[in-house]
């Protein structure tokens, strides 16, 4: 554990009127881990999601990706830095084809402006081949090439979530924040997600991974941090977590302990 | 495919064809254009009505005697829908079917942008009812007005104002149109060379409801007349809120904009005694006698107020056709400019700029439910 | 002049008031802006003279001048709110589902509809709105007040304390506020949301109805134009007050009518939308919920 | 609307509304047209929804759409492209004046919807006071060519960029609002500018307007038929679409549809939102700048109700009509609006009834309009040979 952290949040604290979805967080991603958040509903941990990546500026404390601050940045510049992130409530652009989110997913990466756009020199046009490239090859790893032309909104939902993962890895990020991935597939299907984030762990982008099934989560994060009312109750190897009665009490409520 | 093209081509082409194409016949043709249809198609009717009275009195006739021959007047419509864009369009319509003269078109801003097209074409253009200074101002030898213009109005009222009323406090109020503005802003002017400063000058809003705010900053300033450069909806609502909402006594004086019954039938009592300036009683007018009766028995009604007009515009145009013995723009422009004629409405003569010479404005009164020519 | 200036935003400010109120309501509950509310105002206004027309001929405005008035009013708010209901049932349901543009679209083509509707009806000159009420008139620090502007406080004042007490007070007041609050969740419990909506449009429609035939006898004259002006006016004062909040209708509506009331009155006549919808734009930046509207925003992300 | 009522009791609610307005003679037919119509629609949507001819009519509207395409293709393929260039320019030579000039206006409408797409149907922010740039573009050409006696085509730059300054200034402020306040934001700017060009007499001469407009030059040839105007017009248009559609087909188009469809989630995939607007209301108002410069030009005449809010209202009828997001379909609205009054001039004054009723029906039976948008945002030859199609977009 001597790398330096790819992503740390300091005393993160973000308030919504009266209520405090993260209280003094202090969570740290190491790079090339798969980290776990988990938590019961109502446990802050979209809303951490939504402060790392500037959805929502933070009330108070401090982000840091790669030793510099991303606090007050918009969420197109945190992407910019290499933080990516898929939703919780599947979020693809559903009049367009998997391929144009995925490109669309590769905006940040490419550089033509207006003005290429209209004359399309060779260098525009070259730059628009490699990106289809890129992202016909991602929609290739995540397992939905033959949908490539298909639009998102005719996919079934597991490809959808695996077109969410294309469009968001299209940026070439080193951080990918995956939101309950797994919500919603079958057991057969999961066992696939469960492999494909591994083979994105593999191709060297750190992942941090909110989900609500166990078998995922245990199966494959390096570490398990858990969240409840916006602060961290318990963290460590999923085992340890596991058994950990405050994990236990904050899932099963005051009338287990 | 390469069909559905083709076809999805052709619908699209003959779709611009649908109209028809000018005919080669023999005939003097004349453009009349106004708003024929719409909210204003009660003006584009007189308009109609007078040319066509014009146009058939010389078909009786058996034509304009035009190189030893007898030629028909024919008529072309044109409905600009008072919008200076469909003008412009109508104005290349009636260039290319080949019109020798124009009567119109009614409102200002629309004859002003279509005279542009008539003088680059040699058409003359006569209209009965553009008061707007600017349209004969524009230096164009084909443009011709056989009404009044908001000039002259401003000069009556002014006048008025001055030696009949004898007052000191003016406030006047426009509603910021062209036709508005411009006989507010004359009468101001001739105001001032009467030597009174109005005490409050206002624009309001066309459309508008509420109008006691700027009524009752103008009540601050003790007016004994009010002036408004405008058309009828708003002047009944000023009216009516001088005297029911901020109990104003203020004389109010307008322009012929606000020469419709409406006025005093909305309006009711607190128009009574509200003046307006406009043109002399055309039963009054004894050349114009023949016209009146004719149109009463071919239109079954009475003539408008710009119908007259419109027949002196035609009337003027075919005469000087058949008295040049030459349809060329220039020479029927210099023609017309050369002479005074008699018409229905008397005597007329343009000046250079193509205006008639004598102002043709004197001021009408709300009396007893109905307006009554002051002497 | 001050008192004279108060004066005369306060009717105008009943107006923007009652129209501003439907904006609001439909905007609570379907996230709308129903832009032909206005037309709905201008048409209660019509039916008002047609009632008129119809009373004169049988001879009842002269025998019993205060059920004249009665009907004047209840039959236009019938109408408007089959007006409402109606165009809510043509164009809006349909578009539920569909992306947020398309029903806004439809609003302003049904909006363009009804405008020229009227106009081809009963053409495009100014309809007389025959005056029933002769309440005189006193002067009161200055002002010039008629009894036909505190009638049409009061009216006004009315018609909003009975809106209070319908949403608060009934069951279908509840279920209104329920699915303005989460209309998925209304359903769930019961709810029957289609016909909640339908109520809400009827009830706006009948708020308009009364503003139409206020303003037509109050400025004695109606065209089939007055609805845009209007409507565009009193959906700012629904934004200024904080739109959904039936409160803030109220104050927007009054707050703008006197601004451009001291605006026309004291800076100029002819600027005064300038300056109304420069306030619009002001508000939505600096405030977006309004002057009352709590954060409706739900943060998601 | 199966369930809502049988066709006699529709007629008769119909009937019961219209009386107010049209009378008893008026709401009788009313009641009959309306039962009338509703009967004969439902007929002809049971036919319609039938096998054979439902497909038939998939495919002729499939047809269409790929004609138009195709036509626009066309300028790829030089022999079509030659074909269908001779085919705009012979239009002055075949059509009369007249109607020569009503195509230059058409071509205006044209340029000023493919520009209002670009905020509309592309970025999908809806603008209600995009006559307003018009205006902007028109006036600013008028001024500097009555004052200074600018030329036509430093006019040209000048009123396009001056529109473009415009469209930010109304982009910065209105950058956090939601699309319903977007809208009525965008309505009052509209009117505010109008407002203002009518009142502010020393510049603009208020509701005078400004005459004498210079005409273009090009050397001594100086531009005055409406012929010259098409030429000019039908070059702009093709210039327009040419830019427009490349625009679409790029890293810029996909990051507005982005937008579009789903604003903080196009945020967080590296579309600044900041610049995607801006970058929209810049470009769309650019060529009602440019549509503007044209107009005055050819009218040597404006005035300020030449920009009134039911101008925005048109515009905005041939994108939605046309189809939001297409170019060949906002092409087919715009031309369609312009030529329908044109050929039943009898009607006008039911125009804006029919135009706002369309509106409604468009949106209710095919809210994407006479033509979906089609193709990939990408350009073209970027795709590799090779990629599965799918089932149709």
């Amino acid at each position: 554990m001597s790398a330096a952290p790819l992503l740390e949040c300091r005393a993160l604290t973000r308030r919504f009127g009266g209520l405090v979805a993260l209280d003094a967080l202090h969570l740290e991603v190491r790079p090339a881990e798969v980290v776990g958040l988990i938590g019961p509903n109502g446990a802050g941990k979209t809303t951490a999601f939504n402060v790392v990546t500037g959805i929502h500026p933070p009330t108070a404390g401090e982000v840091s990706f790669e030793g510099r601050s991303v606090v007050g940045l918009r969420p197109s510049a945190v992407l910019q830095r290499g933080i990516a992130r898929t939703f919780q409530n599947i979020r693809l652009f559903r009049g367009m084809t998997a391929l144009e989110n995925a490109l669309v997913g590769r905006h940040a990466r490419l550089r033509t402006g207006p003005l290429g756009a209209i004359l399309r020199s060779r260098r525009v046009v070259e730059e628009e081949r490699a990106a289809v490239d890129f992202a016909m090859e991602l929609l290739r790893f995540t397992g939905i090439e033959r949908h490539a032309l298909a639009r998102a909104d005719s996919l079934s939902y597991g490809d959808q979530r695996r077109a969410e993962i294309a469009r968001a890895l299209a940026s070439e990020p080193r951080l990918l924040l995956l939101d309950e991935p797994a919500a919603g597939m079958n057991p057969r299907e999961k066992g696939v997600l469960n492999e494909l984030i591994l083979a994105i762990r593999d191709r060297g982008v750190t992942v941090l991974l909110i989900e609500h099934d166990m078998r995922v989560v245990m199966g494959i994060s390096d570490r398990v941090v858990v969240l409840d009312h916006g602060q961290k109750i318990a963290e460590g190897p999923p085992d340890a977590v596991r058994r950990d009665p405050r994990v236990l009490e904050a899932y099963l409520g005051s009338a287990h302990a | 495919m390469r069909k559905w093209t083709l076809s999805l081509f052709a619908v699209s082409v003959a779709l611009l064809f649908a109209a028809s194409s000018p005919r080669a016949a023999e005939t003097i043709k004349i453009g009349v254009a106004g708003p024929l249809t719409g909210d204003q198609a009660a003006f584009g009717e007189m308009l109609k009505n007078g040319s066509l009275l014009a146009a058939e009195e010389w078909n009786a006739k058996g034509g304009v005697v035009l190189r030893g021959k007898k030629v028909k007047v024919e008529l072309l419509w044109g409905d600009d829908r008072h919008d200076p864009r469909e003008g412009v369009s109508i104005a290349h319509k009636f260039v290319n079917s080949g019109v020798v003269g124009v009567v119109g078109h009614f409102n200002s801003s629309v004859s002003i942008p279509a005279s542009t097209v008539y003088s680059e074409a040699g058409v003359v253009q006569i209209t009965p009812a553009s008061t707007n200074p600017k349209l004969t101002e524009q230096g164009f030898m084909t443009v011709f007005r056989a009404c009044g213009r908001d000039d002259q109005q401003g000069e009556v009222a002014a006048e008025f104002i001055k030696n009949k009323l004898k007052a000191k406090n003016v406030a006047i109020l426009h509603d910021k149109t062209t036709y508005g503005q411009g006989l507010a802003d004359e009468t101001r002017r001739f105001l001032g060379r009467l030597g009174i400063k109005p005490v409050f000058y206002s624009g309001i809003v066309q459309g508008d409801k509420d109008f006691t705010p700027v009524l009752t900053a103008a009540k601050q300033k003790n007016p004994e007349v009010v002036f408004f450069g405008g058309i009828h909806p708003e002047a009944i609502l000023l009216v009516k809120q001088m005297r029911e909402r901020l109990g104003m006594n203020a004389a109010f004086i307008s322009g012929d904009g606000v020469y419709v019954d409406e006025f005093f039938k909305i309006a009711g009592k607190a128009a009574e005694g509200s003046y307006i300036t406009f043109t002399p009683d055309q039963a009054k007018i004894q050349a114009a006698q023949g016209v009146i009766a004719k149109h009463r028995e071919r239109f079954g009604k009475e003539v408008g107020a710009y119908t007259i007009y419109s027949y002196v515009a035609a009337s003027l145009i075919l005469q000087s056709i058949q008295e040049t013995n030459s349809t060329a723009g220039a020479r029927l422009s210099a023609h017309l400019r050369s002479k005074a004629w008699n018409t229905a409405l008397g005597k007329i003569q343009f000046n250079a700029k193509g205006d008639v010479l004598e102002s043709p404005y004197v001021v009408w009164q709300v009396k007893g439910g109905r307006f009554v020519q002051l002497n | 002049m001050l008192t004279q200036q108060l004066v005369n935003g306060i009717v105008v400010g009943s107006v923007y008031a009652l129209i501003a109120l439907g904006y609001t309501l439909v905007y609570g509950i379907l996230q709308l802006i129903n832009f032909a509310h206005g037309e709905i105002y201008m048409m209660g206004a019509y039916v008002g003279i047609a009632v008129l027309g119809v009373l004169a001929a049988m001879g009842l405005t002269q025998q019993s001048l205060a059920l004249s008035i009665l009907l004047v009013f209840l039959v236009p708010m019938v109408y408007c709110a089959a007006y409402g209901v109606t165009l809510e049932r043509v164009a809006y349901r349909p578009l539920r589902q569909a992306p947020r543009l398309s029903p806004l679209i439809s609003a302003i083509g049904m909006s363009i509809f009804l405008q020229n509707y009227v106009q081809v009806a009963q053409g495009a000159r100014d309809k007389a709105f025959p005056n029933l009420l002769s309440l005189g008139s006193f002067e009161v620090m200055g002002a010039h007040v008629s009894g036909l502007q505190v009638f049409i406080l009061a009216a006004a004042l009315a018609m909003m304390a009975g809106l209070q007490l319908f949403i608060h007070r009934t069951r279908l007041g509840r279920a209104m506020r329920a699915t303005a609050q989460d209309r998925t969740m209304a359903a769930l419990v019961g709810v029957d949301v289609n016909r909640v909506i339908a109520v809400t449009f009827a009830i706006g429609s009948v708020l308009a109805a009364v503003a139409g035939v206020m303003v037509g006898m109050y400025y004695g004259l109606v065209n089939h134009y007055i609805g845009f002006v209007a409507g565009i006016k009193a959906f700012t004062a629904a934004v200024l007050g904080g739109i959904g909040n039936v409160t803030g209708a109220l104050v927007g509506g009054f707050l703008l009518a006197l601004l451009e009331s001291f605006w026309a009155g004291y800076v100029s006549a002819v600027y005064k939308d300038v300056f109304a919808f420069l306030v619009l734009v002001v508000v939505l930046i600096f405030r977006p919920e309004g002057i009352l509207g709590g954060s409706t925003e739900v943060d998601r992300a | 609307m199966r369930s809502f009522a049988s066709a006699p009791l529709l007629g008769l609610w119909f009937a019961f509304l219209a009386l107010p307005f049209a009378g008893w003679r008026g709401a009788l037919w009313t009641g009959l047209a309306c039962a009338a119509l509703v009967a004969a629609a439902r007929t002809l949507g049971r036919v319609l929804r039938a096998e054979p001819v439902a497909r038939r009519l998939a495919m002729a509207q499939e047809a269409i759409g790929e004609s138009w395409e195709f036509m626009l293709r066309g300028t790829r393929d030089w022999r079509v492209a030659a074909l269908v260039l001779l085919g705009l320019v012979a239009f002055p030579w075949v059509l009369d004046r007249y109607k020569t000039d009503v195509l230059v206006v058409a071509g205006i409408y044209v340029m000023l919807s493919l520009g209002l797409n670009v905020v509309v149907g592309f970025a999908g922010l809806l603008d209600l006071g995009y006559v307003a740039f018009y205006a902007v573009g028109a006036y600013s050409y008028a001024l500097l060519s009555t004052w200074y006696g600018l030329s036509f085509w430093p006019g040209l730059l000048g009123g396009a960029a001056l529109a473009a300054v415009f469209g930010i200034l109304l982009g910065i402020p209105v950058l956090r609002l939601r699309g319903d306040y977007l809208a009525i934001v965008t309505l009052g700017f509209g009117e505010i500018i109008r407002i203002v060009l009518n009142n502010w007499d020393d510049v603009t001469r208020g509701p005078n307007g400004i005459l004498g407009i210079g005409r273009p030059h090009l050397g001594d040839f100086r531009f005055s038929q409406p012929m010259h105007f098409f030429y000019l017009v039908l070059a702009l248009c093709l210039i327009t679409m040419f830019i427009v559609g490349r625009l679409n087909r790029s890293r810029i188009g996909r990051a507005w549809a982005a937008m579009r469809e789903d604003e903080s989630a196009a945020e967080c995939m590296g579309v600044n939102l900041v610049h995607a607007k801006l970058l929209a209301f810049a470009f769309g108002a650019s060529w009602a700048g440019l549509g503007g410069v044209v107009f005055a030009a050819k009218q040597t005449f404006v005035s300020p109700e030449s920009f009134a809010f039911f101008e925005s209202v048109i515009i905005l009828c041939m994108v939605v009509l046309g189809g939001m997001g297409s170019v060949p379909g906002v092409v087919l609205g715009a031309l369609i609006l312009v030529a329908l009054p044109e050929a039943l001039r009898e009607l006008t004054l039911f125009r804006p009834m029919i135009l706002g009723g369309a509106m409604v029906l468009m949106m209710v039976m095919r809210p994407r309009g006479f033509l979906r948008e089609r193709g990939l945002r990408l350009a073209e030859g970027a795709l590799p040979p090779g990629v599965p199609r799918e089932e149709g977009r």
